[in-house]
């Protein structure tokens, strides 16, 4: 690992300093007993905190995610080492509907949506594991179909025939709708029209400063994760090979041009990127 | 450093398209073709290869046709037991009305036979889908083995709808079917069967024909849009299914049992037949020898441990024990390898290549 | 121990025929105890009994045959696979390995030929002499079968279709009517064939050959629809308390073949009860001692044994190869005083075997269900074999030796 | 032609000669379909809930009745019997959950399939290691006798089972549908993986549904073993459910019904007046032909979910 | 990929100044197509023609009906009303896999891959429908399977070089990563050698670096073999760049049609889908 690289973003300013609601050590990941995966990883979401977790295609940003939320047995992966902690309490061993009890909720890439069940039963399950009574759960569906009008127009066909773009919608509706404190996206962009990627981030920031929810967020669009995130950190290969203050990652130089598409003269059109270019790895 | 890959390059594409492109594996199957073809003969009792070597090479082929429809074209099916019947009663027709074909041929016909009869029962599947499918294969198992019960044609008018295979030799005088025919002469018969229908089955998988059947089994969608015909798919892997349980059916009645009625190829012989695929690892010919020996295997190890282990236990309380045991054993292999001992056959190959480090 | 006459025993105490397995093989079993415990095995030579579960099916079968036959000083040296089925299974194997097979009440009517079927026995009786007997008996309530319509329900197998020949022949000679119900295994549901007969057809008479849970449908279906349960006729196999206990009141008066009497008032009984149960060394609960089955599996044992100690007579106190049981069996004579000798007077009718007939005579009676108990309703009925049977198996048995390649050996 | 004739005039020709007796054939496939519907019930709710083929359906029946029968055997009175194995069938729901599903969640539908068949065998074994092989009868005082309706004859057990399906129906029907842990059942049947992701506990919803689908089993396994004592065979009724499960539709606790009706029905009428045409002994396979010329024009049964073939 | 089979093969004037095959007529044309699920409707007389050789972008809001159309196209759905007339031939009641054989080829949002195969072995269904050998030779592997099955394979490796999916051939794809899932997926609809390229959100959940080679592949198979090119995106930067003209769908309707800058300027466009920031 080049040391240069990474000390040249690593700042004083460590999310540490706020008590993190989640705090991932070091850990590792193994599918199948023998595909390493995760070589160590650690991060850190402060309390309150909107975190990126940017890096290419196979860097383990799902697993990573997976990792937190206990979701990782389902697909024969295990934790080998290192530990999770969620509000100082190790969240390991508990299960992932204790987890979102505890407000931590995942919002699975690709969708996931349960097919047969109509848009509105679907944002109703996420409210499976709330005990407040019927007229919270109204209102917070009311809340979701005010984000997502489109829902509201769809909510009685069975998810499984709605649009890609709707089923997106509908898997971060019903991660809503579980009232999390802890919400770990995994490509919300995906699959979205421009504005309504404009529009999901706008929601981020309103919950993260109206209901301090926090957010550890899986990203492609560097662009606009780093723009609405406070830290970000970024993986390759299973390790994180840079951390640093959104601003400051937005800054270097090599994620100017790998992540941003900003080379010194500027943003390049899609159609002249002449050749393949060799990607730079920290490793 | 026992099992590497690494070293030995590939100069060209004819050359990884080998069956076993890797020398360790070539070595291992020809060594298992030796012991089984110049060893086992020498050394296996009666008892052993009546019990144990004939039915395993037989259920291998009827779980080779299995894993072709299920484990590569993904139709789950329950008809397997009606099928074997179909192979062997069209084996029994075709050696009484034609005494004097040869035996290959009689196998081959009514392998050939049971491919059109599967067709005929594959059509459904175009339609429907799943555990639809499989239930409706029911349809297939009970109406056929109905069938050979009830129509007299079918077992040459015997009143007790039993047939019995008539003895019939290879090379001119070396019996491989009937009471006077030599065990070693039926299991070395068979044998040869095995390794070529597994041959021909492995080969079929990794073409083009195999690779329509997995991907309609993936995503039958997806694969029709990408051009490949969902009907003539199916149907094709209906048919070879079939085939290869036909011909162990017919194998069945001739070589292992000697007789049969139909109730012999009854619904549980289908499960039996699925439980070696899976347990074996569905799409994997491998897996269906595997899941074959595994199955064969088992209930005698099971029947028989008492005895080794010097324990008393009265024979229905084997009985039920070893359904437990068995039972307990399904669901355990399912949960430490769902895909099968083939794949953790596979995983272990693995783990050898990046031996000693562990990852 | 090395030196005994090893007894091989494919049962079934498991599977869906398992309640009717059971009591057949704690008699044979118990009967076998007996003859070690009271009389130190048979001339001295101990039995060595293992049994094997087959759960009625008929490759386990062949597993169990291949598995047993080869243990003990001789070998299995006799089997009694309890199911027409295995039966058939292991014809070919029992003739290359030389052991006779005891199918007492089951099996192949024709292998009665001896000359034929060298290495099989149908004593006491044949599914064919069941028939026969039974509409003889039907006959007897009738006076004339004339017109007559019978109905034969039946399990869909080869056990179950084997009186059908019969039952044919019979029809055209005696001019009554017959209806076949085929019923697929296990015969959990009835329904429409009982609405049929019972509501429809109306036959004078229902004939039954019927195994496990079928028997217990039938009789409740029977019932149902309204059916007179002594115009109601079951196979011995249709004819145990397991088969009419779950019926309750409904299956009062139900009438079964039998070649054999019910109870345990016998004095093998006494022997059994005083030597092994008394010792807490039976194979079955005591309560069920004397049930139907019970003493099936209890005569079929006697069988073997009593083919042994005639073997023994000529070829000495030793354990016996399967061919010398097949010469003793072939010399099987068990009269009246022999069954006396053996506690069992009453319980069978005499019956001797000879080279020729292996089936050796034995008789049918009919017996009804008092709700209760078997009770005989008619005297012992002796088959029609002469002219008759005999003439079919002869012909039945032609037809196998010729598909088979036999060249039937000469019985003098 | 005689086959001909008997396959497409005479059948009707009985119809018409004795209506009154069509009419008692028909009433009595239709009670005896209710008796499948029992059976598929069960299937139905396991499907349903957790998208698990679940064959131990059967053996769960006999495994009931076995602990059911053997209690009152044993001395115990039958609601303390009833008890006690409603007890025992608790306790195997969570067993069940604990030692097989909670291993092998997020599995393709057909190694869950399999597993069950596991299940299947180590309850046959288990059930009859404890009670033993031999049929026991279980008279829980229902009445067995005939009845005639307006020239009808119809059995009153049948009847009584009628009712007591109907009515599981009903119950099961509204809970799917209506409530909270119904919805969350379907959706775990959808995804096993994002039912997790949201945070429905698996653990509870399997062991619930188990419980339900064993005591529906023991529903079944009463009514069954008081027909036809309680003995192994009962594990077979299983097959006699699967038409009557893949024509209602796998997903539908009417269809149960409804299906169990139409095979009972159509499978009576057919074995009474054309088993002279093809011959008797057909019941076997009717009824899986029958469901399969459904399918052909439903493939997702009469009830079920529509099938979803999304690209 | 070897360029030089098609280019040296062509004449000057087919090309345009940077090599590209010149935009020609119209190879296949959807004429007032309308279709509906139940209630909804899904598309509503929607009209458009694509060109030979050219690159057309379909873009639109969630749920405009843009996969829909790609589904019409290929067959896989059945409009009530309208007809797509392919090759100046009217196509109807198509089944799927004809489309296919005309050589239309295609990707899906959801990746549609054969989960439990290789790449490779994916790449090579690609080509299914060009090969030929019977069962039997098949079976032992004779003759022509033999032949075939190399000569294919050596095409499918080029795609795979292109690709740079070398290291991941006999990887089953269940285990990949997603964007290489995408690229497994292009490859094998390329392994087709389609005339029509079917692209539904070919892009989505990659990364710029990954957005930018996706497009250069694009770009290239649309340059070297002149496939034309039918592409439904979401990211505005990379329609703008690399298409020739867009088609704009809105909840079933046309709202426009033209080159990107016609398109990015009209004010329905940016209401209905661009929103503020465009
Ligand atoms: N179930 C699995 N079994 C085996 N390997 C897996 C499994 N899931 C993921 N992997 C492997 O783990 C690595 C990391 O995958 P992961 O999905 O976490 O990446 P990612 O950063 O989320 O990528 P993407 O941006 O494409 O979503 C990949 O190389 C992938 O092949
Ligand atoms: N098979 C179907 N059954 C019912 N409704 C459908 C079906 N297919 C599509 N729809 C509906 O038609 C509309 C258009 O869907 P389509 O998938 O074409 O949208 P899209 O433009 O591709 O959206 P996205 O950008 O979100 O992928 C959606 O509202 C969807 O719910
Ligand atoms: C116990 C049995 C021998 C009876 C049985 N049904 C048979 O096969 O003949
Ligand atoms: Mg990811
Ligand atoms: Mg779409």
């Amino acid at each position: 690992m080049s040391q240069a690289t990474l000390h040249a973003v690593q700042t004083a300013s460590s999310p540490a300093v706020a008590e993190p609601i989640l705090r991932v050590n070091n850990i590792e990941v193994i599918y199948d007993h023998v595909i390493l995966v995760l070589k160590g990883v650690s991060l850190a979401v402060p309390e309150g905190g909107i975190v990126a977790l940017l890096g290419a295609n196979g860097a383990g940003k799902t697993t990573t995610l997976k990792a937190i939320s206990n979701l990782l047995r389902a697909e024969r992966g295990e934790v080998t080492k290192g530990t999770v902690d969620y509000n100082g309490r190790s969240i390991q061993n508990l299960t992932p509907n204790d987890l979102v009890k505890m407000g931590v909720v995942q919002v699975m890439e690709g969708r996931h949506c349960f097919g047969h069940l109509t848009v509105e039963e679907n944002l109703l399950t996420g409210a499976y594991t709330r005990t407040e009574g019927a007229a919270a759960v109204k209102r917070d569906l009311e809340m979701v179909y005010d984000y997502f009008p489109r829902l509201k127009v769809r909510r009685s066909s069975q998810a499984g025939y709605t649009s890609g773009g709707e089923q997106q919608m509908v898997a971060i509706g019903r991660a809503l709708m579980t009232k999390p404190k802890l919400i770990l996206l995994d490509e919300p962009s995906m699959g979205l029209a421009p504005q309504l990627v404009e529009e999901i981030f706008e929601i981020v920031r309103q919950l993260n400063q109206k209901e301090g929810v926090s957010f550890l967020l899986a990203e492609q669009n560097t662009t606009i994760a780093l723009k609405y995130a406070t830290f970000g950190y970024i993986l390759e290969n299973g390790r994180v090979v840079m951390e640093g203050e959104a601003q400051r990652l937005m800054e270097n130089d090599d994620v100017k041009e790998f992540y941003l598409g900003l080379a010194a003269e500027g943003r390049k059109s899609f159609k002249d990127v002449k050749h393949y270019r060799r990607r730079k790895r920290w490793l | 450093m026992l099992y590497r890959e690494a070293g030995q390059f590939k100069t060209s594409y004819a050359a990884d398209q080998q069956i076993f492109p890797i020398l360790q594996d070539r070595v291992g199957i020809a060594v298992i073709a030796a012991i089984a073809l110049g060893v086992l003969p020498l050394v296996a009792t009666e008892y052993l290869t009546t019990t144990i070597l004939i039915p395993f090479l037989v259920m291998s082929i009827a779980a080779i046709g299995l894993n072709i429809l299920t484990g590569y074209a993904g139709q789950l099916s329950l008809g397997t037991g009606g099928f074997m019947a179909t192979g062997a009663f069209a084996a029994y027709k075709l050696s009484t009305a034609f005494p004097d074909l040869n035996i290959v041929f009689v196998f081959l016909g009514s392998g050939v036979i049971t491919a059109f009869v599967g067709v005929l029962f594959g059509i459904p599947s175009l339609r429907i889908k799943g555990f639809y499918l499989a239930v409706a294969t029911l349809a297939a198992q009970f109406f056929l083995l109905w069938l050979f019960n009830k129509v007299p044609w079918f077992t040459n008018y015997s009143s007790s709808g039993v047939i019995s295979a008539p003895p019939r030799a290879i090379f001119g005088d070396i019996m491989v079917t009937g009471s006077s025919a030599h065990y070693t002469a039926k299991y070395l018969f068979l044998l040869v069967f095995v390794g070529f229908l597994a041959l021909a089955a492995k080969n079929l998988t990794r073409c083009h024909l195999g690779r329509a059947w997995m991907a309609i089994r993936d995503m039958d969608i997806a694969a029709e849009i990408i051009g490949i015909k969902p009907l003539q798919t199916k149907l094709s892997a209906f048919a070879i299914s079939s085939f290869y349980c036909g011909i162990a059916g017919a194998a069945w009645a001739f070589i292992y049992t000697g007789s049969v009625e139909p109730l012999a190829f009854s619904i549980e012989i289908s499960f039996k037949v699925l439980f070696m695929v899976i347990i074996g690892g569905l799409g994997s010919i491998l897996g269906s020898f595997l899941g074959a020996g595994f199955m064969v295997l088992l209930p005698v190890i099971l029947t028989n441990a008492p005895h080794i282990l010097g324990l008393n236990i009265p024979v229905d309380m084997i009985s039920h024990l070893e359904y437990m045991i068995f039972g307990a054993l399904i669901i355990f292999f399912l949960i430490v390898e769902p895909h099968g001992l083939a794949r953790l056959w596979q995983i272990g190959k693995e783990k050898l290549r990046l031996w000693p480090f562990p990852y | 121990q090395e030196n005994g006459q090893f007894v091989p025993g494919l049962v079934y105490r498991t599977g869906p025929y398992a309640p009717g397995g059971i009591p057949w093989a704690d008699g044979f079993a118990d009967y076998v105890s007996l003859l070690n415990a009271r009389d130190g095995g048979i001339n001295g030579v101990p039995l060595v009994y293992e049994e094997c579960d087959t759960a009625y099916n008929n490759d386990k079968g062949v597993e169990c045959y291949e598995k047993l036959k080869g243990k003990g000083p001789t070998g299995g040296a006799s089997v009694q696979p309890l199911s027409t089925g295995i039966t058939y299974a292991l014809m070919d194997r029992v003739r290359a390995d030389k052991i006779p097979m005891i199918t007492s009440g089951y099996g192949r009517a024709d292998a009665s030929d001896g000359a034929v079927f060298e290495w099989i026995f149908t004593a006491p009786v044949t599914y064919w002499a069941g028939a026969d007997a039974i509409v003889q008996h039907i006959e007897a309530q009738e006076k004339s079968l004339k017109g007559k319509k019978i109905a034969l329900v039946y399990h869909d197998s080869a056990f179950g279709k084997e009186p059908i020949k019969t039952l044919q022949a019979l029809a055209e000679k005696d001019g009554f009517k017959l209806d076949l119900f085929p019923v697929p295994h296990p015969g959990l549901e009835q329904k429409a064939t009982w609405l049929k007969i019972g509501r429809q057809l109306k036959p004078d008479w229902v004939i039954m050959w019927g195994w496990g849970v079928m028997n217990s449908t039938a009789i409740k279906e029977a019932a149902a629809v309204g059916f007179p349960m002594n115009k109601f006729v079951g196979v011995w196999w249709s004819g145990s308390e397991v088969d009419v206990r779950p019926a309750g009141m409904d299956a009062k008066g139900y009438l079964a073949a039998q070649f054999h009497g019910a109870g345990a008032n016998y004095k093998v009984h006494e022997d059994i009860l005083k030597n092994l149960y008394e010792k807490g060394k039976g194979a079955s609960d005591r309560d069920k001692v004397g049930d139907i089955l019970y003493n099936r599996g209890l005569i079929s044992a006697v069988l073997m044994a009593e083919g042994i100690r005639t073997a023994m007579t000529k070829y000495g106190n030793k354990p016996m190869t399967g061919e010398q049981i097949r010469w003793g069996l072939e010399n099987l004579k068990l009269d009246d005083a022999a069954l006396d000798k053996l506690g069992l007077k009453g319980l069978m009718a005499p019956l001797q075997l000879s080279c020729k007939d292996h089936e050796g005579g034995g008789k049918v009676m009919i017996q009804q269900w008092s709700g209760a108990a078997w009770t005989p309703v008619s005297d012992w009925i002796t088959p029609r074999r002469d002219g008759f049977l005999t003439e079919m198996y002869k012909e039945s048995a032609a037809q196998y030796a010729k598909e088979k390649n036999i060249t039937p050996r000469t019985c003098n | 032609m005689d086959f001909l004739y008997n396959f497409f005039i005479s059948p009707f020709v009985q119809i018409a000669d004795s209506p009154l007796f069509f009419v008692e054939v028909l009433t009595g496939g239709l009670l005896s379909g209710v008796m499948y519907s029992l059976v598929a019930l069960g299937f139905v709710l396991i499907f349903k809930a957790s998208g698990v083929f679940n064959f131990a359906q059967g053996a769960m029946v006999l495994f009931a009745a076995l602990f059911f029968a053997g209690f009152i055997d044993k001395g115990v009175p039958w609601w303390g019997s009833l008890i006690l194995t409603i007890g025992v069938m608790v306790l195997l729901a969570m067993t069940i959950e604990r030692v097989v599903l909670r291993p092998l969640v997020n599995q393709p539908h057909i190694i869950l399939f399999m597993a069950t068949i596991g299940v299947t065998y180590f309850l046959d074994g288990f059930g009859q290691t404890v009670w033993g092989s031999s049929v026991r009868v279980l008279d829980i005082g229902l009445p067995q006798t005939p009845l005639e309706i307006g020239g009808v004859l119809v059995n009153k057990f049948d009847i009584i089972a009628a009712v007591v399906a109907g009515s599981l129906v009903a119950v099961l029907a509204v809970f799917f549908q209506k409530t909270r842990v119904g919805r969350a059942l379907r959706a775990v049947a959808d995804d096993h993986q994002a039912a997790l992701s949201v945070g429905i506990p698996l653990k509870t919803i399997w062991a619930i549904v188990w419980t339900v689908a064993g005591l529906v089993g023991l529903v079944a396994g009463v009514m069954w073993g008081s027909k036809l004592g309680v003995q192994f065979s009962l594990a077979m009724v299983a097959l006699k459910a699967l038409p009557v499960l893949i024509l209602g539709g796998f997903t539908s606790v009417p269809g149960a019904i409804i299906g169990g009706l139409i095979i009972g029905a159509g499978e009576k009428v057919a074995e009474v007046y054309w088993a002279d045409a093809i011959g008797g002994g057909i019941e076997d396979w009717f009824a899986y032909m029958l469901a399969l010329v459904f399918l052909l024009f439903r493939p997702q049964g009469l009830f079920g979910d529509k099938i979803i073939e999304r690209v | 990929m070897s360029s030089t089979a098609v280019s040296a093969a062509s004449g000057s004037d087919a090309f345009t100044a940077d090599g590209r095959h010149k935009i020609g007529g119209v190879i296949l044309s959807v004429q007032n197509i309308s279709l509906s699920f139940g209630g909804v409707r899904a598309l509503t007389n929607i009209s458009f023609d694509v060109r030979q050789h050219e690159i057309l972008a379909i873009i639109g809001p969630n749920g405009a009906g843009k996969s829909s159309m790609l589904n019409v196209i290929n067959g896989f759905y059945h409009p009530q009303e309208g007809k797509v007339i392919h090759k100046g031939q009217e196509r109807k009641r198509m089944r799927p896999f004809m489309a296919a054989r005309a050589g239309i080829a295609r990707t899906f949002q959801n990746i549609a891959l054969f989960k439990g195969m290789s790449a490779l072995d994916n790449i090579m269904t690609g080509r299914n429908t060009m090969m030929k050998s019977g069962v039997l030779a098949q079976a032992f592997y004779l003759g022509r399977a033999r032949k075939e099955e190399t000569e294919h394979r050596e095409f499918c490796e080029k795609i795979i070089d292109f690709l740079e999916i070398e290291a991941v051939r006999k990887t089953p794809v269940g285990r990949l990563p997603y964007g290489l899932q995408k690229r497994v997926e292009l490859g094998r609809a390329l392994a087709a050698q389609p005339e029509i390229l079917l692209l539904d959100e070919p892009m989505a959940g990659m990364n710029l670096e990954e957005k930018e080679d996706m497009c250069r592949f694009i770009l290239d198979v649309n340059k070297e073999f002149g496939t034309t090119i039918v592409l439904i995106e979401h990211d505005m930067g990379v329609v703008m760049d690399i298409s020739d003209r867009v088609v704009v769908l809105d909840y079933g309707r046309k709202l426009a049609d033209g080159t990107p800058d016609e398109v990015r300027a009209n004010q329905d466009v940016i209401d209905a889908y661009l929103g503020g920031g465009h």
